[in-house]
């Protein structure tokens, strides 16, 4: 038996395919753009092609993410808090708090035998998400996949001072200005971020181990800000972006293992 | 006479350790000694000296603290004071303490009671109901009863009974303090340049650790050597600071406070050492004059009931005694006692024409720009448009 | 329901009818000649008042109308242009919205200035501001009455039942001057007769709930079912209210009815609704088939199915009681261990909190009872944070979210059968 | 002729004016791109308006304002932007009882009393989310020049709704609505009007009394104009020179200290 999760996140759309033993099967991205709909069905049908079956051959979907209550998808639908969850716990099972970073929004989560405790979220400003991160990207001309390795070559950051986005782009370009180095105004960023996702963060209490999930969890520099921030050992897996799907597919395999009654959620 | 400088910093080093290491200190140089915590804004003080009980303020964290367990506890909407209190006691700071007093100032305050209680089943927590209808024949008795659930407290917890005469000690010791700290505000009041804002209020919050009598000589040294201070006096307009009687702004905003030109004439920083506004009785039965004094001396704060005496008279009334040009409300974010009598107070301030600017801080706020701009907006909306400045052609 | 049973519906209308019928009093009292006198929900003491013929104003029942018939933003942000903060108490800011904008209360009456203001500080020190307020507005003295806390690890001492009993006393003469009636004490025992009675009929429905299905949502049903022991109280309609109000009960007991379709998860709520989105809110919680069956906030004035009753043989001492056992004038550990006992009483599966941001004198420790319930007890408990007047605090997505993320993981856990405990 | 220098160091522009004391008159006005070097952008901006004034010898008085007026060296005083805008608005504007001012980062909103003096404020300087910058990157992602996004937002027939309160968030709302095939014009209405919505806000947080008079460089923008004006109900007056209120209200302040001190 096999099925899928299917993520529907604010920037990108992610789907994961399980096997009976757990076995991650395949895996598709893409960006979410305008329409939701085509968006979950590529990442679908790349994780699909990836794991070289055909897409009725998948038993139980469970789909999640931001998109998930404007266009139903899959045969349930359970809250990208809770599937991010269950992903950190079936990676790493000793996770007590998650910070999930996306495109949009960050989210702060704690969890208890593998449910979610407690949560608190930024979705309204791009201060402190991966959008932060792009502008900064993009101001100083690094490519986005850089930024995190480039960061690391500072010895020290510099200290940023805005919080907000745009005032933050002007300020990186007045560092410049003045001559200061890349590498250090982007450590700074990183640290910026950091500073913000950890008082986020200290809203639900920080908790050994911190699982870092979300596709800003790829960047290598931001792991190492969160971690000197938080002076503790962070979890990052090549799977973190994929998180959400992946607790999507474990909530399919379980409802599948059980026949369950198809949620009440989806008939509504 | 040592230099005000050195008084200013010993007072500093003394409130500004969230380890309470004076407290520590103090507690083992003796042995069987006993520091109770007291949580905003005021306590019979008296009492804990006639015990040998070290009255400790806790005022929260201040900036000096990270929040990483208190936010799972108490929601965002609550001010920092509380946030930072507890954490102070998550992170075992308040071990020190051999108990911990609170009381009815705000429905914030008299739950944190209640979590204190949880959370820290080895403290044990005293909550005092200081009484709000002055005016009921009962209050007096009901008010001396709470007394005694103090003094019982703090007789077992000490070990050692109080005496009349110990009592009346105590209270002459402490009027003497209340004196002081008269006589600095009246200096300060007369001449700004013998000491600032956040000068004068880290002597009085050194109050908060120390024992009344190692205070008494700090004050007495701090008043002796702020007046023979001379300093070149600034261009400021007169200002009552107002709304920061429980949680404490950083010291960083007092200090723009001075910077932008403020000259704080009288405030509701601290009050625990200003709350009566005339010596508590000597002579009598001391428990009734500490009693008596709650009852019909306090001082007009928002954490108390007045009877007919309205807030915003008696702000008024303030305001033109000492001469200020206008008031700056300085409230803690979420402090609703502060925040609510603000929208009574300011209407009288309005029909007086007197000119006021609201401000609010947390205790880690990390950029000051926005209250300085707004700060200075307000000393300029005064300095250049005072009635017989120099006017501009309309 | 409807159509095929006779009393389904009653204790809605009738509610309604009352509160109707109150309002007109309140509106014609300058005509008639009533007084009125403005005090507090919890621990009130309308027995004593009554004696004198006031009519009761509540300030907290006039905002909370506004909230449900969606005027509260409008006040609210009137009192904000007066200098009201955006982070005070909704309550206070919806009446102060009221009086400055001339006084037309929540039904579209007239609300006329009160006799007599008798802040009864019961739990909650903002009340005091609030009175504070409204005696500046209305230009009329406030009488106060000074309630101790319960404070942590004990009870009522008798040195706060003294002064409240005191107090009470005191506040007979001050009664006397403002109506003119002499006071009498057999009216006095009469009418807390009368308000035994009624919270006699009102424990019963309550326990109620403890059937399976439930008969009765103790959280969304019951906050209009108890209006008129709060608002009535000690007049003989509020007794004949609740006569009514059970034979719907035991109608839905009989015909093994609920207050919707399925119960599938029986819940405690704590804390009040939020009134602007209370459709909504309820909505949000139907959807996964809970049924509240105990809640704190139904008790907000009194702790009758605790034992509590006015006692007609020491009248003044049982109203004073009455004033200090309120829910919010207890200390938190009695609030969690009263939770606890209900979750027990009527075996419900879960706890759900409604932190609501103007009331902290409700809110401020909720986040440590979610932590005790869950630690201790092994309860699962669910934090939702919103605001019982201000719309703007209501997040409809960020709420939808949190509660489909908590009954997600119980319906899973019971979908899967895992017995996965708290950690 | 006693010459009084105000300027108005913003986070986008600089702005000086050169005001004849004696005569009570503006000799010259100056804007420049405020760069990265404040103190700079402050010459550039004076040598601007002496362009304007050939004839005008060394300032007797300078005062500045703006985000950088403490960069402003030989400056004789500092006072904040509120404090000049609410001054130059009751001096350009004699029946001004309120004042918005929406700069580039920040928007302010001001009850002025008589003789232009500040009874209450508010600020919103923490989020862009309700200052020009908005609108200048939802120029960029449009690629409208930022002359023409106010007369072709007024072209629109309908405003297409821009829902995220963020400007950034709300670039990539824009896009999708780009994608999606909504007009141009359409799009450039929304944005105007989510601006207006938090603008009007502000204001109303003062009170909104007749005349309200528009400063600050978003007063060059009709559709934003229009847009306030259509949110608080009432039509605002767009002071003359609007732009240079800031640096206006600073020379006239800085007249008064410079008589005080030839006074003394
Ligand atoms: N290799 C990478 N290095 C740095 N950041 C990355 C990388 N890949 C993705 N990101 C960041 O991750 C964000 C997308 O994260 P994701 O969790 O997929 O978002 P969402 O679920 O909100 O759509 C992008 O905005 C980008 O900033
Ligand atoms: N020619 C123009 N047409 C339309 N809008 C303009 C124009 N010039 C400036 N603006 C608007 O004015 C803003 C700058 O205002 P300004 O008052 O100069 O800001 P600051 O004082 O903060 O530097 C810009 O963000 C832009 O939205
Ligand atoms: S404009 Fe800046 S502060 Fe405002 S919401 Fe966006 S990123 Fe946050
Ligand atoms: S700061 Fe205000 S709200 Fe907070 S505890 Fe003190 S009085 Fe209460
Ligand atoms: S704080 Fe709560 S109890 Fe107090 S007045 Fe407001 S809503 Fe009522």
């Amino acid at each position: 038996m096999i099925v899928a999760g299917v993520d529907v996140g604010s920037t990108q759309t992610k789907a994961v395919l399980l096997d009976l033993s757990r076995r991650i099967l395949g895996r598709g991205i893409t960006a979410t753009g305008a329409n939701v709909v085509q968006a979950a069905e590529r990442a679908f049908r790349q994780a699909c092609q990836q794991a070289g079956i055909e897409e009725f051959d998948t038993a139980y979907t469970v789909g999640t993410g931001y998109g998930r209550y404007k266009v139903p998808f899959g045969d349930a639908q359970v809250t990208e808090i809770s599937c991010h969850a269950r992903g950190a716990c079936f990676l790493f099972p000793d996770t007590r708090t998650i910070l999930d970073i996306g495109g949009q929004d960050t989210k702060a989560i704690k969890v208890r035998g593998g449910e979610v405790a407690d949560f608190a979220m930024n979705d309204k400003c791009a201060a402190g998400t991966g959008r932060f991160l792009e502008a900064a990207a993009e101001v100083l001309g690094v490519p986005l996949d850089d930024i995190g390795a480039v960061s690391l070559r500072a010895a020290k950051p510099l200290r940023i001072t805005n919080v907000c986005t745009v005032f933050v782009e002007s300020e990186i370009m007045s560092q410049l200005a003045r001559g200061r180095r890349v590498e250090e105004i982007l450590r700074g960023v990183h640290h910026s971020i950091a500073a913000r996702s950890v008082a986020l963060l200290r809203r639900v209490g920080i908790e050994p181990e911190l699982t870092f999930t979300g596709g800003v969890s790829r960047n290598t520099g931001m792991v190492a800000a969160l971690e000197e921030r938080l002076g503790l050992r962070v979890n990052v897996s090549a799977d973190s972006q994929f998180m959400g799907a992946v607790g999507a597919a474990l909530f399919a395999l379980e409802r599948a293992e059980h026949q369950a009654p198809r949620s009440r959620e989806m008939s509504r | 006479m040592v230099a005000f400088e050195r008084l200013a910093a010993d007072a500093r080093a003394a409130w500004d350790d969230p380890s309470f290491s004076v407290v520590r200190a103090w507690k083992e140089a003796a042995p069987g000694r006993k520091a109770v915590g007291y949580f905003p804004v005021y306590v019979p003080l008296e009492l804990f000296h006639a015990h040998g009980v070290l009255p400790v303020g806790v005022f929260g964290g201040g900036a000096g603290i990270e929040i990483d367990h208190a936010n799972s506890l108490v929601q965002s909407f609550v001010c920092s004071v509380c946030r930072s209190s507890l954490e102070l006691g998550l992170t075992g700071r308040l071990d020190v303490l051999d108990a911990m007093v609170f009381s009815n100032i705000c429905d914030v305050a008299r739950n944190l009671s209640g979590i204190f209680h949880r959370n820290f089943p080895r403290l044990p927590v005293l909550y005092l109901h200081y009484p709000q209808n002055p005016g009921s024949s009962a209050a007096l008795a009901f008010y001396r009863a709470e007394l005694a659930r103090l003094e019982g407290a703090l007789e077992a917890l000490s070990g050692r009974a109080s005496s009349e005469e110990g009592l009346r000690r105590s209270i002459r010791l402490h009027n003497e303090r209340r004196g002081l700290v008269a006589s600095l505000y009246r200096l300060r009041r007369e001449r700004p340049e013998a000491m600032d804002t956040s000068e004068l209020y880290g002597l009085l919050r050194a109050g908060l650790v120390l024992p009344a009598e190692e205070h008494l000589a700090l004050l007495r040294g701090a008043l002796e050597a702020a007046s023979a201070r001379s300093r070149r006096p600034r261009d400021t307009v007169r200002v009552v600071l107002e709304g920061s009687f429980c949680e404490q702004p950083p010291l960083e905003l007092l200090e723009i406070l001075e910077q932008t030109g403020c000259h704080v004439v009288d405030d509701d920083l601290l009050l625990h050492e200003r709350w009566f506004d005339s010596p508590v009785d000597e002579d009598g039965d001391p428990r009734t004059a500490l009693a008596r004094a709650y009852l019909d001396r306090a001082v007009v704060s928002s954490v108390r009931y007045h009877g007919a005496r309205r807030r915003g008279e008696a702000l008024v009334e303030k305001v033109r005694r000492h001469g200020a040009d206008g008031v700056v409300f300085c409230t803690a974010k979420f402090c609703e006692p502060a925040l609510l009598d603000y929208a009574r107070t300011k209407e009288a301030l309005d029909r007086e024409r007197i000119p006021h600017l609201a401000i609010e801080f947390e205790e880690k706020m990390g950029v000051f720009e926005s209250v300085r701009t707004q700060l200075e907006t307000f000393v300029e909306s005064i300095l250049f448009f005072a009635e017989g400045a120099d006017t501009l052609r309309a | 329901m409807g159509e095929t049973y006779q009393h389904q519906g009653l204790g809605r209308n009738l509610q309604k009818q009352l509160l109707g019928a109150w309002y007109e009093r309140i509106a014609r009292a300058p005509e008639t000649g009533t007084k009125l006198a403005y005090t507090f929900v919890p621990g009130n003491v309308a027995e004593l008042l009554r004696v004198f013929g006031f009519e009761l104003v509540f300030p907290e029942i006039n905002a909370l109308q506004s909230g449900i018939k969606k005027t509260s933003d409008r006040l609210i942000s009137i009192a904000e242009d007066c200098g009201y903060s955006s982070d005070v108490c909704g309550y206070v800011k919806t009446d102060v919205g009221m009086v400055v904008s001339g006084g037309c209360g929540p039904v579209g009456l007239p609300l006329p200035k009160p006799d007599l203001l008798l802040c009864s500080f019961t739990g909650c020190t903002t009340f005091i501001k609030w009175f504070e307020a409204l005696a500046e507005l209305h230009g009329v003295p406030l009488v106060m009455l000074d309630v101790p806390y319960i404070r942590e690890g004990e009870s009522i001492g008798p040195a706060d039942r003294a002064y409240v009993v005191r107090q009470l006393e005191e506040l007979i003469p001050v009664c006397e001057t403002v109506t003119g009636v002499r006071f009498d004490p057999d009216r006095l025992r009469e009418i807390v007769k009368l308000s035994a009675e009624a919270e006699d009929l009102w424990v019963d429905i309550l326990l109620s709930a403890r059937r399976r299905p439930s008969p009765l949502d103790a959280y969304f049903e019951a906050v209009f079912f108890m209006a008129p022991i709060y608002a009535l109280r000690g007049l003989p309609e509020c007794v004949d209210y609740y006569r009514f109000a059970r034979l719907e009960i035991e109608e839905r007991l009989a015909h093994g009815l609920g207050p919707g379709p399925e119960e599938r998860l029986r819940v405690v709520f704590v804390g009040p609704p939020p009134w602007p989105h209370f459709r909504a809110f309820w909505e949000l919680f139907k959807k996964w088939g809970v049924v509240s069956v105990a809640s704190s906030y139904s008790k907000v004035g009194g702790f009758w199915d605790e034992g509590f009753r006015h006692d007609p043989g020491h009248p003044l001492e049982s109203i004073a009681d009455y004033c200090m056992l309120c829910y919010t004038n207890q200390h938190l550990g009695m609030r969690a261990d009263l939770l606890r006992r209900y979750v027990r009483r009527f075996e419900a599966d879960a706890v759900v909190i409604h932190s609501v941001k103007s009331c902290r004198s409700f809110s401020m420790g909720q986040a440590d009872l979610r932590e005790a319930f869950i630690k201790e007890d092994g309860l699962p408990t669910l934090l939702v944070e919103s605001d019982l007047v201000d719309p703007r605090y209501f997040q409809e997505a960020q709420l939808r979210n949190r509660i489909d993320a908590f009954f997600e993981s119980l319906e899973h856990r019971r979908i899967v059968g895992a017995a996965a405990g708290p950690a | 002729m006693s010459l009084v220098l105000g300027v108005d160091v913003g986070t986008r522009t600089t702005k000086a004016v050169l005001y004849d004391a004696s005569k009570e008159e503006v000799v010259g006005r100056g804007i420049v791109d405020t760069g990265h070097d404040l103190e700079a952008a402050a010459r550039r901006a004076e040598e601007r308006a002496r362009q304007e004034a050939p004839q005008a010898g060394a300032a007797d008085y300078a005062a500045a304002t703006g985000y950088g007026r403490y960069q402003v060296s030989g400056r004789d005083i500092a006072i904040t932007e509120i404090t000049c805008h609410a001054v130059a608005a009751k001096h350009l504007v004699p029946s001004c009882n309120s004042v918005l001012d929406v700069g580039a980062m920040n928007s302010r909103a001001i009850r002025v009393g008589p003789r232009g003096r500040v009874l209450s404020f508010r600020m919103n300087d923490k989020c862009a989310s309700g200052a020009g910058r908005f609108l200048e990157r939802v120029a960029r992602a449009l690629e409208v020049p930022l002359e023409e996004i106010g007369p072709r937002s007024l072209r629109s027939a309908g405003a297409q709704p821009i829902s995220s309160i963020c400007a950034v968030l709300a670039e990539s709302e824009v896009i999708n609505h780009v994608t999606e095939g909504r007009p141009i014009e359409d799009i450039l209405r929304g944005a105007h009007e989510a601006i207006a919505q938090r603008v009007a806000a502000l204001l109303r947080q003062v009170g909104v009394v007749e005349d309200v008079v528009l400063t600050g460089g978003v007063t060059l923008n009709c559709g934003m104009v229009a847009s306030i004006g259509a949110r608080l109900g009432v039509l605002p007056i767009v002071a003359p020179h609007a732009a240079y209120a800031g640096a206006l209200g600073a020379a006239l302040l800085g007249a008064v200290r410079l008589r005080k001190r030839l006074a003394a």
